[in-house]
């Protein structure tokens, strides 16, 4: 089970290596902000955490995670589209 | 065989029919060569220079004449001479046959051969032989550098500390071989040039120059076999009209329209030249055969009330003689070369040939070519 | 399919709706699409984790409300120009959420018993990775919201601290994962805490976009760490290809910047002791033909201004072809030629002529400086002198007095030149130091080559 | 403030110093213009264009020079002029100082200040008024100008179907503004140029026209100012040789090497224009002073044995005089325009200005000038 | 770590050694070691596997023995010019060996009990991959080798048979996965290869290449298939791998042909009905900007003919681009004039002064012929007639006896035109459709350029 | 366990296609031989399968599968070598 997890995380991260090759410099802002709200993928835990039925000091961590993750998910999509529409825009002007 | 090239007989004629380099690949081929004394002195060939390629160099102009199988020039003989060859000897030039009809007459006569080379078809093959083209090519140069040399202007833009200098403005007419050569040098110096033709596809080649090509509507304007054909009176009002606007705003034109075996048309007319500024140029290369603008005299400078100055030079690739006789007796040497008999030595006169069926004029003491025998 | 196979399944769409995400981000043209796509991959995943059986959702519908909340306002509200600082803060977040959640999965181990020496190395690194993660991103943006100095913080004995603080986390994560005490937990904790804070403090605030996004790519790792704590693929494929990606991007931020990775995040770090980092007022901003570019590609207006360096690179023909580009893309293009560019009067021109530059684009000085407010880029080919601000600004300059093409009122300006040269005239030129102003340095007709490159790919 | 502009004296002269351009601008800042008749004749101004432009045209050449405050011309004035000038009024133009010590003395004995344009320092401020660089600018692209119109052939290369045109080969001596300008031009017309400098950096900017540049050691060479320093005499010896394998292979060889205020090196000699090739030219923009080459005869042409041809001309920006005149213009009415005070329209001489101390020559009846004080 | 976490582990190496392997080979200065590495990898899996307890060696090592010999020696034996074919023949091994381990794993379930709906799908998918792979690459193979006809094979009804085929298979798969009933997958694993066969047969031996690389990716898809079936990691990575790689592959392939991939496979497939494919005899044979690319890049002489189209794409600075990065790379560069080239006396010495191109590059027509047999690369650009060989060869033709450039003794020759225009003659060229002769279809500054730009990646 | 194969089936594949981005011509075959070698890989399988202990009808099966998948890997890497080394020594020609 673990090894397979493994076998996943490494084909991820090379996976991630190759996604990314060249990116222009007007987007790195947006592009760091749209995988940091992806990393907000920590709220599925959170969730787990927070919804469980026992284990009262857990809960309470999950559900503080829950919050922040939450905010880092909503926030962080938000704000990469606000940015992306104000680029977007820009360009279709001319 | 051997080939005799005498001195031309126009004192503004600058060129010669062969070149010492010419000379020394006639008789490489096996050929005699003789060339009359000076006749390279005013292309900058001194006789010497002959000789030492093998050529004959004789005083005796009429001896010469009689003796030679094949006489060349560069411009049609005094019809004195053409009596004065040998029966069955073969004259190559420019003969201008479509304005001397007398003078063909005298070579039928003579039982000569007469071979124009203004009539030398103009397919892909022959282009070595075409003096037309290697002449016209640098007639359109030296149109330029003749302008360039009489204008009060320079021809290029320059911003320079003390101000902007504006680019000269050209205009060719007529987009053929001189007039592209002339598009080509007009911008090599920095002149700002439109350019029109009737023939659509030589606007193409105008701007593969970097001209500007003038569009004008003039419905159909075809060509045949590398010529403009002659166009309507319609079509040649709506074109003055047109080009009136830009002959106002030139600094130089220049026109090189013809149509092949007709007077050139009147394409600048008096209205146009009106218009222009003082001390303006108007440089006319089918002066000889009566110009494309009005009030042009071959061969002289008019300068109007206005301060236009019109140019009809009738020889302006003269101006650099030295290369135009290097093409000139390049294109002779080719065409010798191309239908020389190895074995006999001698320039036999195959009328089935595609070439020669264009340009030999007389033979056999009758007029052969199809285009006079009407 | 039973429910687990279904939510695993959800999770696999996730994980590729995210690997899509982030590569459509990467293009200008598919950036905000896979921003929304990556987005519908979140919602996918924390759909189908709802689905889980047996959970109480008091707590999760509360956080979910407070969380959307506080995260939808403030990116509502957050000025253009403090986004960036917004990013480092949610950024903490992340970092801090999955420090919680695999603190909160050994607390809800509620037996005594070890939880296993795979798990516990698994909490400490979700611990560690998050909390500096957290408390790094916190300093960041403190740094960029201009809540804390921006200036690069050293003290003696720095280099000393950290190394004591990385020695003592090894040793308690090695007792935590092996006996599973809680106390070592704390303190793991507390020193991850401060580690974040140790290792950003130095860097000064103009890296801090490079240290974000080392950060970033770091609460990606402790969204996969967590992961593998509560065994979970779509933390571990997402938080890894977050943090895969971040690592990379940082590395392509830190060349764009000309600097190396090592260099930003060290380059103060290891020589502190003492010595203040200095900012020096007004630096001389090297670009990249790629910045650039897409600052040309989004231009409304350019103006080239060629000098005596374009002659010497004859860059002339390229410059045309660049000029032609930009037309089609949309751009008013001029050449504005200086009456003294050059070495010759008319050099310009010569040399525009031969690469068939249309008359109607050059422009002379005085036509173009009243509108030069007007232009979007000015691009300065080679020429120096002919643009010094010195001649209308600095009365003690030899050229005071003498008119220049005043491309400093131009919104951006690039500065093509091979190296610190001066001009003819040997002086300083104050154009290459001012806000707006980038050089690209290099032979003219290379970076306009690669400018045209660019265009075409 | 008045302002005259008389008509040259020089019949060759063909610029004036003063356009219509000029006047306008010069009327504008509110200043009075006053132009003899005929001013521009030969640079294509009629006298009607100044007057459009504000200028008062005058016959009475005398008494416009005794009233005006400012006189302009192109060409030093002649002796006789100088004690006409109104006291106190400044006189601008090119003098030649280092030649005309006589001259200066009467400016000083009239009181009268002497402005001598070659004197204006070549500081890149200052380049709007150096009328030495806007001229030798035009005198550069006239050179080769008629230098093509003179040749027997042309510049460009050309392969053609009737054979191969060599490019002609142009030698520059001497990369000056002149030289660079001469360099483009040929270059452009699809010459092969070689040049050479003793100032390295100029090699470099000949390269950047394409030309190629000669290198020969000559050990230091530096510049001070913009100008060539002199060289010694074995330093000049190594050069002639270096040069003399160019000069045989070159159709054209120009020349524009000037030290200021010296007289120029003769720099091409008799050896190297004996290997030249019949037909071949040699022209010489430093004639007016001495000339860089042997055998040079000012404003004239000869022709050597071998038949090279020296050509001298005083004056080849003269050759598109409305340019020449335009940008001579340019720089005198910059001239004015910087140092006019506003308030009093006046023309104040502040002798620690940089450019003024550089240029004026007589003040207040006396030599100011560092360089002539001695 | 318990054995099995080793193999495990090992199967993650060997994994990394194939991605990097496959990264690496698609790089010229890379692609050897990364072949190398690659292989490593195997070695890595091979002995991994080789470590599971409970194994009789007995037919394992004679197999290993038997297999590495054949390999071995067809490797070494072949002839350059044989390698396509039997890389086809070893994929339909692989493909084949695919298909056997499949049906394998069922043949070893030796209890009567169903294999469950999972695997047996998975045994579908192999035994169908690996047969379409196997009987597939023999085909190509076959054409390849000479052994079969290279034409296209078409005969009525195929369509129908085929779409029959299919449906047979997705039934008696169904059946097959369902039930686990042995007749079912003997059927099937004659219909997967009889459909390899009928799908290559209909594509022509000049597609041949990119035939190959889709059943490459196919042969890699049945080993990830097969690691379903016996649920093995490694098989799935490196299998998949090579199946989304192959893909790309041969989609790269078909672009570089200017084909798109289904137009290759389907091409001829649907149309099909008793029309016979025709091999026109010496065709006019595209090429890209890339594959001329490598060619140059290899030249050591390169002869430029230039005409009347390159007046026209104003292509001269490009050309000049060109000619001097060819130099830089050590190659001899000549520029062959035709006296009558262009559309007026001297034309190209106008466009190339302009471009500045060196007098000593500019060669007659009369001294570059004697020399062209020993050209290693002429590029015509937008030039016609001036090196039609009907002039020298064709005594009917109008231009017969015009002197040419003899481009076609050239090794190779790369024509840059627009499309199918005839020259200022209006005459078909028959150097277009020589055996050496390649077309570079587009505007011939574009065409230039992207050749610059490929030389400056 | 089905579910982190195929998770780890994806994540291959989109790998695979990210790892091949643009490819000079010269090295198509190449690559395509060299990633057939990899393609080989169904050896593990055939050795599995031919060295179980029990079910000859299997063993066999595996036996001739291990022949054919040995000379693809065997037979693969080396022909792709030939085919590289080849390519390199022409290069380094010049
Ligand atoms: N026009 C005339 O008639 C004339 C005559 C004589 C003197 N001048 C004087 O010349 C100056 C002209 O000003 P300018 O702005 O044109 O030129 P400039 O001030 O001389 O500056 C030229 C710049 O080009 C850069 N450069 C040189 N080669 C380059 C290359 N290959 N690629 C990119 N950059 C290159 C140099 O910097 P790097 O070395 O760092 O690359 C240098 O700073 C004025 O001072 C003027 O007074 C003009
Ligand atoms: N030199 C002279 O003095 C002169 C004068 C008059 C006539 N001619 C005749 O002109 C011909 C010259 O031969 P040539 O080989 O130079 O030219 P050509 O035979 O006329 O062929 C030109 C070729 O260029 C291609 N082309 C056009 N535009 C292009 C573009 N933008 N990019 C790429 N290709 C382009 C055309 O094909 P696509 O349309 O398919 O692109 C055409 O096949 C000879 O027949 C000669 O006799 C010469
Ligand atoms: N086949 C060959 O190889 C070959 C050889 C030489 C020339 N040519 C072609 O033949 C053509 C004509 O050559 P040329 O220069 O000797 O022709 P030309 O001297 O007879 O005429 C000059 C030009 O004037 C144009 N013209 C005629 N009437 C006009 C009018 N009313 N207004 C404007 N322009 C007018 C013609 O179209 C022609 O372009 C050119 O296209 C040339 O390329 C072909
Ligand atoms: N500062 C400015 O803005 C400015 C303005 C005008 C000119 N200049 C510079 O001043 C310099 C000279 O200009 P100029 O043309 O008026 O000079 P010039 O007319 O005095 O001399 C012409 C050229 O001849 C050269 N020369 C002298 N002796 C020589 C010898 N023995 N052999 C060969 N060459 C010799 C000089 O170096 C100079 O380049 C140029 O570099 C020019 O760019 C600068």
């Amino acid at each position: 089970m673990l090894v397979l997890l493994l076998f996943i995380f490494v084909l991820a991260a090379f996976l991630g290596f190759e996604l990314i090759q060249k990116v222009p410099s007007q987007l790195h802002t947006p592009l760091m902000s749209g995988s940091n709200a992806i990393s907000g993928i920590t709220i599925v835990g959170a969730i787990i955490a927070s919804g469980a039925i026992e284990g009262k000091m857990g809960i309470i961590l999950g559900f503080i995670a829950l919050i922040l993750a939450t905010i880092n998910v909503v926030g962080g999509y938000m704000v990469t589209d606000r940015m992306l529409a104000m680029f977007h825009s820009k360009k279709d002007d001319k | 065989m051997k080939i005799f090239a005498p001195k031309e007989t126009d004192p503004d004629e600058t060129r010669a029919a062969l070149d010492p380099l010419g000379a020394k690949k006639l008789t490489d081929l096996g050929i005699t060569v003789v060339v009359e004394a000076g006749v390279g002195e005013s292309s900058g060939h001194l006789d010497q220079k002959y000789s030492e390629a093998g050529a004959e160099v004789t005083q005796d102009r009429n001896a010469a004449l009689a003796d030679a199988d094949v006489v060349i020039r560069v411009r049609k003989p005094p019809a004195a001479e053409v009596g004065k060859l040998k029966k069955g000897a073969i004259h190559i030039s420019f003969l201008d046959p479509f304005n001397e009809p007398d003078l063909i007459d005298a070579f039928a006569k003579a039982n000569a051969t007469a071979i124009s080379l203004e009539m030398v078809p103009r397919t892909t093959l022959a282009q070595k032989m075409d003096a037309l083209s290697s002449q016209a090519n640098l007639a359109g140069y030296a149109s330029v550098i003749l302008a360039a040399s009489r204008m009060k202007t320079i021809l290029p833009m320059m911003m320079t500390p003390a101000g902007t200098i504006a680019p000269a403005k050209f205009f060719i007419v007529g987009i053929g071989v001189a007039g592209l050569q002339a598009i080509a040098t007009a911008k090599r110096l920095g002149a700002r040039v439109t350019a029109f033709d009737v023939r659509p596809e030589a606007l193409e080649q105008a701007e593969s120059l970097g001209a500007k090509a003038l569009r004008i509507d003039l419905g159909e304007t075809k060509s045949e076999g590398g010529y403009a054909k002659e166009m309507t009176p319609e079509q040649i009002k709506i074109q003055i009209e047109a080009q009136a606007k830009v002959c106002a705003q030139s600094d130089v034109v220049i026109t090189t329209a013809k149509v092949f075996g007709r007077k050139p048309p009147v394409l600048v007319k008096k209205p146009a030249i009106d218009q222009m500024q003082n001390g303006s140029l108007i440089i006319d290369l089918a002066a000889e055969g009566g110009g494309n603008v009005e009030g042009i005299v071959a061969g002289e400078e008019v300068t109007t009330k206005n301060g236009v100055t019109l140019i009809g030079l009738t020889n302006y690739e003269g101006l650099v003689p030295q290369n135009a006789t290097q093409v000139y007796s390049a294109n002779i040497t080719n065409m010798i070369e191309h239908f020389l008999d190895e074995e006999s030595k001698s320039f036999p006169i195959d009328l089935e040939d595609e070439i020669l069926k264009g340009c030999v004029i007389t033979y056999d003491g009758k007029i052969v070519n199809e285009r006079f025998t009407s | 399919m039973d429910l687990d196979s279904l939510i695993n399944f959800a999770y696999i769409v996730a994980s590729i709706l995210f690997i899509f995400g982030i590569k459509m981000l990467g293009s200008a043209d598919t950036a905000r699409k896979g921003n929304q796509i990556s987005s519908i991959g979140m919602l996918i995943a924390v759909v189908a984790v709802l689905l889980t059986k047996g959970m109480d959702y008091t707590w999760i519908v509360a956080g979910l409300v407070i969380g959307s909340t506080i995260g939808a306002i403030a990116a509502k509200r957050v000025q253009m120009t403090g986004m960036p600082e917004l990013v480092a803060l949610f950024n903490g977040f992340g970092g801090l959420a999955s420090l919680l959640v695999g603190w909160a999965e050994f607390a809800a181990h509620t037996d005594d018993s070890h939880i296993g020496i795979e798990t516990g190395a698994a909490v400490v690194l979700t611990i560690l990775i998050g909390g500096i993660t957290f408390t790094g991103s916190i300093i960041a943006y403190l740094k960029l919201s201009g809540k804390m100095s921006g200036n690069a913080i050293n003290f003696g004995g720095q280099k000393a601290l950290n190394i004591l603080i990385a020695v003592a986390i090894v040793v308690l994560g090695g007792i935590f994962a092996t006996t599973g005490a809680t106390w070592a937990l704390y303190a793991l904790i507390g020193l991850s805490l401060l580690l974040g804070i140790m290792a950003v403090i130095p860097i000064g605030g103009g890296d801090m976009p490079v240290v974000i996004a080392i950060l970033n790519s770091f609460s990606g790792l402790a969204a996969s760490a967590a992961g593998f704590v509560i065994a979970n693929n779509v933390l571990i494929v997402a938080g890894c290809l977050v943090g895969a990606s971040g690592l990379i991007l940082s590395i392509i931020m830190c060349k764009a910047m000309n600097r190396t990775l090592g260099n930003v995040l060290f380059g103060n770090f290891g020589a502190a002791t003492g010595k203040t980092g200095k900012v020096v007022e007004g630096e001389m901003k090297p670009a990249s033909v790629e910045d650039a570019y897409y600052v040309l590609e989004a231009a409304q207006s350019v103006v080239f201004v060629p000098g005596y360096g374009m002659a010497v690179a004859q860059a002339q023909h390229a410059v045309k072809e660049l000029a032609k580009i930009l037309e089609d893309n949309g751009a008013e293009v001029l050449f504005a030629i200086h009456p003294v560019a050059g070495r010759m009067p008319g050099h310009m021109n010569v040399l525009l002529a031969e690469a068939d530059v249309p008359y109607e684009q050059l422009a002379e000085m005085d036509d173009v400086n009243p509108i030069m407010n007007t232009v979007d880029v000015a691009i300065v080919i080679g020429a120096n002198d002919v643009v010094n601000p010195a001649a209308v600004d600095d009365e003690s300059s030899p050229i005071y007095g003498m008119p220049i093409i005043k491309v400093y009122e131009a919104n951006t300006v690039y500065v093509l030149k091979r190296g610190q040269g001066a001009g003819f005239s040997g002086l300083v030129n104050s154009l290459f130091f001012r806000e707006n102003t980038r050089m690209i340095y290099g032979d003219a007709k290379e970076t306009i080559t690669g400018l045209v490159t660019q265009f075409k790919d």
